[in-house]
């Protein structure tokens, strides 16, 4: 037993979830999860796609999309290139996880630490997104993934159910912001 | 502006970063005897046409992915856009032929 | 004059009445009303003030061109100057006053100008004030501007809060008249992603204005039910009270809705207004006409406004703007005023038509090929003169007149890319022409000008735009309604002896048009920029056209070849506020917050902005009144024992793949082809111009895995870089890079004791004795029982010294732990301010030194640059320029007398030598007291400075006005040898 | 004809009959010693001082549309010498010394507004660098003035003191820097050039630079052929299109600057001030009315129009540092190409064409630079070597690695 434990905080500084609920969204900060990003190595395409498959349990998605199994999901960030998450209580070391199974075909990132999550859901979430991304949110399809800007903030969108429900992944060291950020556009059409 | 991204579809080219003149690809040799006069052409003489431009933005707001936007600067019609990675293979190989 | 201008019927919600001031008294109104339509209603004509002149002023239209009535609106911090009283939804409570005027309304000490206008003809003051020079600043001017300018800011934040917003649509139709709503169901209809977008508070357009019936109904009852047919199509978005301000490349539309500006205050937190882009795959611009008037002596007072506006305010707003009304018209469309006013019981004085051939109207003072030649009434009109056929003049009485000169087609959207209209001579009006990509037009903005012509053009042009996106239109019945053909003879001023204005608000006259010919003035663009015609803030909305006419005769040239105007966007004026959005104050940009930040706040350090970044600067202690004794303290402490620095905010690339040495020896200047695994070296990396663009170190985590430090402000630009290389220059490699900023937060550990503190943190199998994990050593380890981290010996202090990473969220966990461990040592936190005293103390450069000018060279590393290899920026480091003798180098500087200051920007100067620019031998970059040496200490870029060390100069700060003699050290003030940091 | 206030008065009596064109509109003649090519700001003073200070004849201005369309009618008028390095502070301090006598020398009130120019900074970084710039100003023989945050209270009180991103710490105050009416300038250089004797031709588009044996002989215009001793290039924004007539590429790229203007006010900013932490910059007219900008959409363009992520990049930063005209209404927008140059700095130099000289790559600097820039290039035309002033702004600086960097943004245009 080490002298020191260290304790994971969340991504708004606080040891619980942050939790609001405003007009007819909801918008819930996520951390349970690990995050981490594959990319293919040059010549190694045919074999990490087979072996990817087998690990994940689904074929990576195309650009703009995601996918998931049972125990990870993962969305296309660049060509070549995904995150792959899954729970942290399982796969706390996800990044040596996966490097594992696909070394020499892929380079493996752990990320983690470098985001920070919320779900927003309820009806109003098209409305509430459409002040603050101009991405197509209305058009958005349950499975999308892209990625764009929120406030000068750089963040994924993915789109859980069409019209009802969007994660938001922003750099975690802007997580204050961000979460002011949709705060305040769920009051505005609240 | 909305750029047509080859994989991802249309993008408010507030996504992205333009750098300018792709024939920024094309960095030359520094083994040639004259590299520093190359060099100097190749960063400092660019292509500034009124009218069509092959020129290289980025999409850091976005994939990351480097483009090779043909765009009319009199007009800002864009008439092509590629993966500049494309691009540049294609120019390598033909530079190794 | 009446008290009561309130007529019957009208789309005012009598049920509802609504009380407002304008200048301190009070009214009633209805809801449904604008400020205009009621101050009308009360009887109040006299609205504002002209900008040169101060003429006295009425509203001349019912709409968004209006150039005359403009009020101040709202109080407080909340006043909003230049309000067009003819768009103001009247609300309850609402405070209007009129502005450009001292003392009142009624009487303007300015309005002396309107007393010697010969005096102020155009251009005037191009031509005089120049003498004595002095005078301009001290007299002229600041006379000028205070009479200049129209309504004031308050000077006060504004309060409000606005929104941004984004939407997609397959068509957006903009204008909701006839054929916009044509255009709509059309789209709705076909089942396409609509938008249709209104600036007016109700639909409906012209047919609100207008007697005219469509299928049966009334125009507005035709327009409501449309409305409802729309609302209730899931595909369709009605967006009234915006206005679309602009037409960008690709199909970008700006667009602005006002949402509680109609409301006497608006809950907090809820935007006024919201700036929309809309992106549209086609647009069908649907934006109606405006009325020009005719210029003719003294046509800008009081009660003379434009014909179609009178017929708003009598169908819409059950008003008029007198009880006794005459109209002046050279087209057919003047005539239905006349109509209309009579089924309103309101008396028509007489109708004027420039024409000797138009139609007869029974019953009424009728006279045709006339004109009004001059008018009466300073606060309100009262007469006008007419000058029949014959030449015989005889007096009206009169208390308003309706002008037309025909209508113009809103071409402004079609213009914003840089399109230009092309002149119609049927109609006397410019029509649409190379309008942008995606955008076609329709309805009387197209010159379609009746209400049939307009439903079918609306239908039709939105059929043709729908079956291109591929939907399939269902067409349908058009709704029948009137069809006249119009009828007009150009007529665009009356000659005569009184000024005769053209734009109204800047008060340019058809005189000053022609003294501008006159003088040289002739192209439209010379003008509009000498009369200032066309640059009020309606943006010559109804003045544009008859100024070109009136220059166009000068000339003895038609109109098109005179040329012609176009609009820039906005289409109409938008607060500032509005396109700013959220992002002001606080909010302007978002905040990076480091790993150890909460704990930072609780030892109440200081923070500093660090581009994005907030990062403790300093952490003061009790009793410590000046942010000197906190940061020599942490200095000091840390160079006797340990302290402990968040530096998580250096950007962090992960460079993997089999070509990742290749790649990482390309990106730097120096070489990196060797550099062992679990090692870490410093990098110089150039610009291909051979300056430096960034410098840090890399690590070395295995074979084919490389992590690479940024400076905190680069870590954008160089990944950037990084990736243009990686897929532009070399895309052979098989390299992988992502950034890991975020993903770890690390820590410095510095200090002679940052091994004992590490110890007691990092898991007893990894050795960190000196041999074992010496300098520049990297390796993976675990911490605290487990916990994977990064663990680096390097040193940005000079001491023996770690950088430590965890997962990020364990970095506020990390913290607590380093101090807890650290008390012992009585471990101290330090911030960016120490971090810079110690790395100037130590020599190294940031960006300060790294300011893009900067070579290898003036760094004394050019040794570094390996001419061995291709890297990038290499070969143009090469040039003569860059290399010349005498170039400056990085050196320290410290002051000859220890007591002395000096400050970063100094210049220096040879003892001796006068200080000038000629003289001058470098400058100072950094400075700050080195608590260790106990005098300011400084690095700086000295000429030939390698070769002068031990020389005396003189830092000069004259801006500061402070001068110190400095002697040329080493830049390494402290342990040059770096003895310390490879203990 | 002289203007004065006497001369306005006896006008104003006599019902502005004695009015005469500001300028003439000459034919243009088969040949001349010098055609300046470009009826902007600097073509127009560069002719009005080659004849007024350099004793030249036999001068043309050909503009391919109205003098003074570009960007000298497109600007946000700023005047200022606040420059950091060696090869740019003499020049602009030039400048700002011929503007200051300019209305009484070409006897046209442009109005000169010397209300001060304040920048301000917002980290120590950028505190130093303002000090280094400072002094260079100072060390040059321009004024430079140092303003604390409560220097700037006093001065400014509407900044936002209290709740910004980026707090105020300071400013770099130039009080002769200020404004000056754009148009006008174009216009009195142009009746000045006139008035002695120089041709100012119009609606005359050159289409062709003729050469023979390596030398120029004259120009093909859509008004026919111009025989030329001498040509004289000032076409900043359309550099690269009329050098490539003679087949020459140039260490510059045509971008877009937008800038704006709000509805007239009463005063409420009395000089000039820029924000340190975003990209905004903003004086009031004297007609009252906001003018402000701030930086170049980033794409190369010669549509003299932009897009909106840059309208709300302005006023974003423009409601950081100056919250209260979030109620001001922006009237009107519209751009201007610029000739960004691969250092940020200008070229005023010979080319290697005999009797072909170049004047562009302004950047961001040209309205400022109007009058050296037409003294200097009037100095290089006619005595065929640069004015001291302007030694630096030579072709081969890029060859040689002597850029002029202000913002040390390396070849790059769209940073500069």
């Amino acid at each position: 037993m080490a002298e020191y434990q260290l304790e994971p905080i969340n991504a708004l500084g606080l040891s619980e979830t942050v939790d609001a609920e405003i007009g007819l969204v909801r918008i819930v900060e996520n951390n349970a999860n690990s995050l981490a990003s594959i990319a293919i190595r040059l010549g190694n395409e045919k074999k990490f796609s087979s072996s990817a498959r087998k690990l994940l349990g689904f074929a990576l998605p195309g650009p703009g999309e995601s996918a998931s199994s049972k125990t990870y999901s993962a969305f296309w960030s660049a060509p070549n290139q995904w995150f792959v998450e899954a729970s942290e209580k399982s796969h706390a070391d996800i990044a040596h996880i996966l490097k594992e199974e696909l070394a020499e075909m892929a380079s493996v990132t752990e990320q983690t630490g470098g985001w920070c999550r919320f779900d927003i859901e309820g009806k109003t979430v098209t409305s509430m997104l459409e002040r603050l991304c101009m991405l197509d949110m209305a058009g958005m399809k349950a499975g999308a993934a892209n990625r764009s800007v929120i406030e000068h903030i750089g963040v994924f969108l993915l789109c859980r159910r069409e019209h009802e429900a969007i994660s938001v992944y922003g750099p975690r060291s802007m997580a204050d912001s961000l979460h002011h950020a949709l705060i305040a556009a769920a009051k505005s059409i609240a | 502006m909305i750029i047509e991204h080859p994989l991802l579809g249309p993008r408010d080219a507030q996504e992205f970063t333009c750098l300018g003149d792709a024939s920024l690809i094309n960095r030359p040799d520094w083994q040639e005897d004259d590299a520093v006069n190359r060099f100097y052409e190749y960063l400092y003489l660019r292509d500034n046409p009124a009218g069509e431009h092959r020129e290289l933005w980025y999409h850091e707001q976005g994939d990351r992915s480097w483009l090779v936007v043909t765009r009319n600067t009199v007009t800002h019609e864009i008439l092509r856009v590629e993966l500049a990675i494309d691009v540049a293979r294609t120019a390598r190989s033909k530079d190794r032929t | 004059m009446s008290t009561d201008n309130r007529l019957e019927g009208g789309l005012v919600d009598r049920s509802s009445s609504v009380r407002f001031s304008f200048d301190g008294a009070s009214y009633t109104g209805f809801k449904g009303d604008t400020l205009a339509s009621a101050l009308l209603a009360n009887g109040v004509r006299l609205m504002g003030r002209s900008f040169k002149y101060h003429r006295p002023r009425g509203p001349l239209t019912a709409g968004p061109e209006e150039p005359n009535a403009l009020v101040e609106l709202r109080g407080k911090n909340r006043r909003e100057p230049n309000t067009r009283a003819t768009t103001v939804e009247l609300f309850d409570g609402l405070e209007a006053d009129s502005q450009n005027r001292w003392p009142s309304l009624k009487f303007d000490a300015l309005a002396i100008n309107d007393l010697m206008p010969s005096l102020f003809a155009a251009g005037f003051y191009y031509k005089t004030f120049m003498w004595p020079k002095a005078f301009w600043e001290k007299l002229y001017e600041p006379l000028i501007r205070r009479a200049a300018g129209l309504g004031s800011l308050s000077g006060e934040p504004d309060p409000d809060v606005y929104d941004k917003g984004f939407l997609h649509c397959d068509m957006l139709v903009i204008g909701s008249g006839p054929a916009g709503l044509a255009a709509a169901l059309a789209g709705g209809r076909a089942g396409a992603r609509v938008i249709l977008a209104e600036e007016d508070f109700i639909v409906g357009g012209r047919l609100n204005a207008e007697s005219f019936s469509v299928d049966d109904k009334p125009g507005h009852e035709w327009a409501r039910s449309v409305f409802d047919e729309l609302s209730s199509m899931a595909n369709v978005r009605i967006l009234t009270r915006t206005a679309v301000i602009g037409a960008f490349d690709h199909g970008v539309y700006g667009a602005l809705e006002r949402l509680t500006d109609h409301l006497a205050t608006a809950e907090p937190g809820k935007p006024r207004q919201v700036l929309w882009r809309i992106y549209a795959k086609r647009t069908v611009l649907c934006a109606g006409a405006t009325e020009r008037p005719i210029a003719f002596p003294n046509n800008d007072r009081p009660g003379i406004m434009l014909s179609g506006a009178i017929r708003s305010y009598v169908n819409r707003f059950a008003t008029t703007p007198g009880k006794k009304v005459a109209i002046f018209t050279n087209n057919d469309d003047g005539l239905r005023t006349v109509t209309d006013l009579k089924a309103k019981g309101v008396e028509i004085a007489a109708v004027i038509d420039t024409r000797t051939d138009g139609p007869s109207i029974d019953n009424v003072t009728h006279f045709q090929g006339a004109r009004v030649v001059d008018t009466k009434g300073r606060y309100g009109l009262q007469e006008i003169t007419v000058e029949q056929a014959n030449g015989k003049t005889c007096r009206i009485d009169c208390l308003a007149l309706g002008v037309s000169g025909g209508w113009n087609p809103n071409v402004h959207l079609t213009c914003h890319q840089r399109g230009r209209p092309v002149w119609d001579e049927s109609l006397a009006a410019f029509l649409p022409h190379g309008v942008p990509e995606g955008m076609q037009v329709a309805g009387a903005a197209n010159g379609e000008l009746s209400t049939a012509a307009a439903f079918a053009t609306g239908a039709r042009t939105a059929g043709e735009a729908l079956e291109d996106l591929g939907f399939k239109a269902t067409g349908g019945k058009l709704p029948q309604s009137e069809d006249d053909p119009v009828n007009i003879s150009p007529f665009w001023y009356v000659e005569g002896k009184g000024r005769a204005w053209v734009d109204l608000q800047n008060d340019v006259t058809v005189k000053d048009i022609k003294l501008a010919h006159q003088e040289g003035y002739r192209s439209v663009e010379h003008l509009k920029r000498y009369t200032t015609l066309g640059m009020a803030t309606d943006q010559g909305k109804t003045a544009n056209i008859t100024g070109l006419a009136v220059m166009a005769e000068a000339t003895g040239k038609s109109i098109p070849e005179t040329g012609t105007t176009i609009f820039r966007p906005p289409y109409s004026p938008v607060a500032i506020g509005a396109f700013a959005g959220r992002h002001r104050d606080m909010s302007f940009r978002p905040v990076r917050k480091t790993p150890s930040h909460k704990w930072a706040e609780e030892q109440g350090a200081v923070f500093v902005e660090a581009g994005q970044w907030l990062r403790a600067q300093w952490y003061p202690q009790s009793g410590e009144t000046h942010w000197r004794e906190s940061v020599d303290r942490e200095v000091l402490a840390t160079r006797k024992s340990v302290g402990i620095c968040d530096v998580t905010t250096l950007g962090k690339i992960d460079i993997q793949g089999a070509d990742a040495t290749r790649f990482v020896n390309a990106v730097y200047c120096n070489a990196f082809a060797k550099l062992p695994v679990n090692k870490v070296r410093y990098g110089l990396m150039l610009r291909e111009d051979g300056m430096v663009m960034d410098d840090g170190t890399t690590a070395r985590l295995a074979e084919d895995h490389y992590v690479m430090t940024t400076t905190t402000a680069n870590a954008g630009p160089v990944f950037r870089h990084l990736e243009f290389c990686r897929q532009c220059l070399w895309p052979e490699l098989d390299v992988q890079l992502i950034s890991t900023t975020e993903a770890w937060a690390q820590f410095a550990v510095a200090g002679p004791n940052s091994r004992g503190l590490l110890r007691k943190i990092v898991d007893r199998d990894f050795d960190l004795s000196n041999d074992a994990f010496p300098f520049m050593g990297c390796a993976e380890v675990t911490v605290c029982g487990g916990l994977r981290a990064r663990l680096f010996r390097i040193s940005f202090s000079g001491e023996l010294a770690y950088e430590i990473a965890v997962p990020t969220r364990y970095g506020d966990a990390l913290v607590r732990a380093l101090m807890k461990a650290g008390e012992e040592f009585d471990v101290t936190p330090y911030g960016t301010e120490a971090l810079g005293v110690m790395r100037i103390e130590k020599g190294h450069v940031t960006g300060n030194e790294l300011n893009g000018t900067i070579t290898a060279l003036n760094l004394g590393m050019e040794r570094m640059v390996s001419s061995k290899k291709d890297s990038i920026g290499t070969v143009l480091s090469r040039r003569e320029g860059m290399n010349h003798g005498d170039a400056l180098k990085l050196v320290g500087l410290r002051p000859v007398d220890a007591s002395q200051a000096f400050a970063a920007g100094s210049h220096f100067m040879k003892r001796g030598d006068e200080a000038s620019a000629a003289n001058d031998q470098g400058y100072m970059t950094s400075v700050c007291f080195s608590p260790n040496l106990g005098h300011a200490i400084g690095l700086g870029f000295l000429k030939d400075g390698a070769n002068r060390i031990g020389e005396v100069v003189r830092a000069v700060n004259p801006l500061q006005k402070q001068e110190t003699e400095v002697e040329v050290v080493s830049p390494h003030f402290i342990d040059p040898e770096g003895e310390r940091l490879r203990g | 004809m002289r203007y004065s206030g006497f001369r306005v008065i006896k006008e104003a009596l006599t019902g502005h009959k004695g009015w005469k064109p500001a300028w003439r509109e000459p034919d243009p003649q088969p040949e001349y010693d010098y055609v300046i090519i470009g009826g902007g700001g600097h073509g127009l003073a560069t002719a009005y001082y080659l004849a007024k200070e350099f004793g030249q004849k036999r001068i043309a201005v050909l503009e391919k549309g109205w003098i003074g369309g570009g960007n000298v009618g497109r600007n946000t008028t700023i005047i200022r010498s606040n420059y950091l390095l060696d090869g740019n502070e003499p020049f602009y301090e030039f400048s700002l010394k011929l503007w200051e006598g300019l209305e009484q020398d070409f006897n046209f009130n442009a109005m000169v507004s010397q209300r001060g120019i304040v920048n301000l900074f917002h980290t120590d970084g950028q505190r130093d660098a303002y000090v280094r710039r400072g002094n260079v100003m100072l060390l040059n023989g321009a004024d430079a003035e140092y303003l604390s945050p409560e220097q700037l209270k006093s001065e400014l009180p509407f900044l936002n003191f209290d709740n910004a991103r980026f707090p105020i710490k300071g400013g770099l105050a130039q009080r002769r820097g200020g404004t000056v009416r754009h148009d006008a300038v174009a216009w009195g250089y142009a009746r000045g050039a006139d008035q002695h004797g120089v041709d100012i031709i119009q609606n005359c588009e050159v289409t062709g630079i003729r050469r023979q044996d390596g030398r120029i002989t004259g120009v093909d215009t859509s008004r026919g052929f111009i025989g030329a001793k001498k040509i004289g290039c000032a076409v900043a924004g359309n550099s690269g299109r009329l050098m490539a007539m003679v087949d020459k590429r140039l260490p510059i790229e045509s971008h877009v600057l937008q800038a704006f203007v709000s509805e007239g006010l009463k005063p409420v900013l009395p000089n000039v001030v820029t924000f340190g932490a975003g990209h905004f910059y903003i004086s009031q007219s004297d007609k009252g009315g906001l003018v402000f900008g701030g930086d170049i959409d980033g794409y190369n363009s010669y549509a003299q129009r932009g897009n909106l992520p840059v309208v709300e990049d302005v006023c974003e930063s423009g409601m950081a540092i100056m919250p209260m005209i979030g109620r001001a209404r922006l009237l009107r927008m519209w751009g201007g190409v610029m000739d960004m140059s691969m250092d940020g700095s200008p070229i005023i130099d010979r080319t290697d064409i005999y009797g072909l000289y170049f004047n562009g790559g302004w950047c961001y600097g040209g309205f400022k630079a109007t009058p050296a820039s037409g003294w200097c290039f009037a100095h290089l035309l006619a005595r065929d070597e640069p004015h001291a002033t302007a030694t630096a702004y030579r072709f081969d600086r890029f060859r040689k690695g002597l850029m002029i960097d202000e913002k040390g943004a390396g070849a790059q245009p769209n940073l500069h």
